[in-house]
């Protein structure tokens, strides 16, 4: 046994990702969970923006929502929605968007509107699009972290709410798409990145325990492997320590 | 013109059975109370707008006031789903419930073309993702200089804005701090507002942050102490996390939300 | 990332010849230092965009500085004519000047489009006037949701933006108070940016009405006590109203104004 | 002879064209004066909404500018410039846009751009346009204040800054519009009103002492006069005594 959960290394691996100094879109939830672990460990720099309009925010304890008051309390600044989105993502001023995934396919594309083949009548109705698809349009790139399972991990996503790669390699810069796209998907089970050729998100990271078949199995597609798998280094004590200190004040 | 009346007057005089009503609140200073008197007043057919319609809207939605909803994230934050509004939306319980949906920049956007007058808005958004096909409010247009093309949306201008805020003055000039969201985009895209406040008070003094919307701009303000409960307003109350995290088991249950909504809502009388 | 430099090193490192730079600030919070030091270090062929061209740029277009004028408004406020303006366009002096000339409310929403990464902004505007007639940027754009038609401009995308502010942190994060005009837009437009600043100090403690703009939007940060002189930064200085009546007399006569600069400009090292 | 100057008629009567309570956006100069006079006197709830993007400026004393300190520090608001203009200008919140002109025409127009026929090569280059198309695009009503001579009130202006009736009454509808256009122009000798069916400036009204003889060669077109022509009553002493208070503090 180890001394840690699955979900504590995704969360771990996600910090990781993230570039001290660098600016972070960050939605709700695990994003939020893994750029504040990241704020307190290895990127005391990094620069926290939530769509609620809250710049450079400093949490001391998780936020549940992006609008809770601790978020305006230790923000840089605080401006309204219109600007966030106008001023501060769309010209491509961020580094890094961050966000979950309902479904997501084999390009990064991402689901979180409606589960089922029609949109009228869904299987189920999920929240809708929020920040995500300019998020995923106009960050310099994205970064996705969501839990590795073939319900979650489509051949193809019944509802496109934010572009990954499209249909290939080439989708984005014939749409007009300023960012890079999704650079990295982190699950329980280890990191996925998009072949450099193909757009095709590729195992190339297992978390320590986890081999590739596993992956593959939890995925609803037949999953490209890299030729050489890296592994990801354990959860350093420093880094469980500060994340059950942050989830524990949740 | 600011006019300072009590929540159950403004409502009755702002809110008729068909009318387009906006109640935001980007997660802070949300008109809770508000949402539940236009229940109380059994209003029904509105359409609702809300960028991020959460436990009010699944309120008004489950109490059958609504015929249609235009918004970009409908769920409880932090929590989950919204089950009222699935309800509606996967089985037509109370009431079916048509949808238009976009994209929170898409949102904001059409209320800053609302409050500025003009009748849509540009921006980039949408593109590659399937909403398109699904809303026809997004509409591809053409920059006349350069020839790139981008996205429009039309203007937002619902018949009532409603907000919380945490002041006002006797001449009905609000002052909010905080998260203020679209606060003053929705109400002056509004033909008419209500803004609810925490306090009326005598003289609005500066606070870092604060917008202000002067009276004149405002059709009538009504002093509802915690009106933005379960959501907060930053100064005056911390938001109620545990009651959204309760609302998961009430909304989940048509029986259990009616038993919540007769004894919570409908037998409960406003303070004002 | 908002690095603190002196003003004539983050000069000659922003501006160089043939560049498109912005000195920004609504009557208030003028950046007339920076313009000064541009004045001194010799620049030519600079397309100076600015929404009031008043006593900085008739000096910079008196020193020789500008090819063209991107403006709305070109007078001394208050008091009457910029004239070492009025003699480069009638009488080409020192140098001729081309001019683009739009209302405020085009130039404003060029900066919000540049702001906001987008080629162009909508607004009712121009309409009837003979701008467009003699303005290439003025074109009709019609609404793909009601077929009104109404008026597009382009992004204004300065190579270099420069406003005056009041204090900075030692990290570069920037605040300022009063009147902000567009000092937003036009550093979050621009390509890089320059914010003089009355102090830095060790800490932005709150301020009501203040805006932030972190370090990471901002390219430099210099520290220039009194560099929006004689316009004002409230908090730390009154608008200078008897510097704007002298400039009449001084820059009605060319031989006046070059003493002036001379003695004033040329010959003067900023403190820094 | 009279206790006041025609300059002083002229702001008087100017000032007394604000109804209180209106929101009326306030060129400087000339319009500023009035507007403030209008609060010290008859209209003590007139709220003066300056292009710098104060809102509810209340100065104690007349401002030389339109960004003095005086009214930012006395405002109910202070708004950053693109929103004067698209929040609180365009969509019509405004009653009353008050502007000056260097020259007016019999329409209504107005020129504050350049004198002569060659845009390029002008015999006068004025300041341009600043806040002018607009706020006479899109208040309710505009009012304009400026001195009676054949050079200013001319047949036609030589540029069209800021659009009254056009070429006659239809085009403000043709154009779009949303404002009524120029309701009243005040000079220092009387008043002059759009005729209801041509659009028309006409004579309507004379400052005492003046006849319309005067008011006829002062301007650059064959002046249309009012069938009956009021006359301005004359200044109070208590507005001589507040404009002299304003006037001497500027």
């Amino acid at each position: 046994m180890t001394g840690w959960t699955a979900d504590e290394m995704m969360t771990v691996a996600a910090a990781r990702a993230l570039r001290d100094g660098a600016r972070c879109f960050v939605g709700i939830g695990r994003p939020s969970t893994a750029a504040n672990l990241a704020r307190r460990t290895h990127a005391p720099d990094l620069v926290l923006i939530y769509e609620s309009g809250t710049i450079g925010a400093k949490p001391a304890r998780l936020p549940l929502s992006i609008g809770d008051g601790v978020l305006a309390d230790t923000a840089d600044a605080v401006v309204p929605v219109p600007e966030i989105f106008n001023y501060w993502l769309q010209p491509g001023r961020i580094d890094v968007g961050f966000l979950g995934a309902a479904q997501i396919d084999r390009y990064g594309n991402i689901n979180t509107t409606v589960i089922g083949d029609d949109y009228h009548d869904p299987a189920v109705r999920l929240p809708g699009a929020g920040g995500a698809p300019e998020i995923a349009a106009s960050c310099r790139e994205v970064i996705v972290i969501v839990k590795h399972s073939p319900r979650t991990f489509v051949e193809r996503v019944d509802f496109v709410t934010s572009v990954g790669y499209g249909t290939g390699p080439d989708d984005r810069a014939k749409l007009g798409l300023t960012g890079r796209g999704p650079v990295l998907v982190i699950t329980d089970l280890g990191l996925l990145e998009p072949d450099p050729r193909t757009a095709e998100l590729t195992l190339t990271q297992l978390h320590p325990g986890v081999d590739a078949a596993r992956a593959a199995e939890a995925t609803g597609w037949p999953l490209a492997v890299a030729p050489s798998l890296r592994v990801t280094p354990d959860p350093s004590p420093a880094e469980l320590a500060a994340l059950r200190l942050l989830e524990r004040q949740d | 013109m600011g006019v300072i009346a009590s929540l159950p007057e403004a409502v009755a005089e702002l809110v008729r059975d068909g009318a387009t009503v906006a109640l935001e609140g980007f997660t802070h200073l949300i008109p809770v109370a508000a949402g539940h008197e236009i229940i109380r007043q059994g209003r029904r057919d509105l359409t609702l707008v809300r960028m991020t319609p959460d436990i009010v809207y699944d309120q008004m939605i489950g109490a059958g006031c609504a015929r249609k909803l235009v918004f970009s994230w409908a769920g409880n934050p932090g929590v989950g789903s919204l089950h009222r509004f699935r309800d509606a939306v996967q089985r037509g319980w109370p009431a079916p419930l048509q949808i238009e949906e976009h994209s929170h920049a898409g949102m904001a956007n059409r209320y800053v073309a609302g409050a500025s007058g003009l009748p849509f808005a540009v921006l980039r958004g949408y593109v590659g993702t399937d909403l398109p096909v699904h809303t026809a409010t997004i509409k591809p247009i053409t920059c006349p200089f350069t020839g790139e093309v981008l996205t429009a949306v039309p203007a937002l201008n619902p018949d009532v804005g409603i907000v919380h805020a945490q002041r006002a003055d006797r001449a009905g000039n609000v002052q909010m701090w905080g998260i203020t969201g679209v606060h003053k985009e929705v109400v002056l895209a509004s033909r008419r507002s209500l803004v609810t406040v925490e306090e009326v008070v005598d003289e609005l003094d500066p606070r870092p942050g604060a917008v202000i919307l002067p009276s004149w701009a405002v059709t009538f303000v009504a002093e509802v102490p915690g009106g933005a409960h379960p959501s907060y307003a930053m100064g005056y109350s911390e938001r109620d996390n545990d009651y959204y995290l309760a609302w998961d088991a009430i909304s989940r249950d048509r029986a259990a939300f009616t038993r919540w909504l007769e004894e919570h809502v409908l037998n409960r009388v406003p303070a004002t």
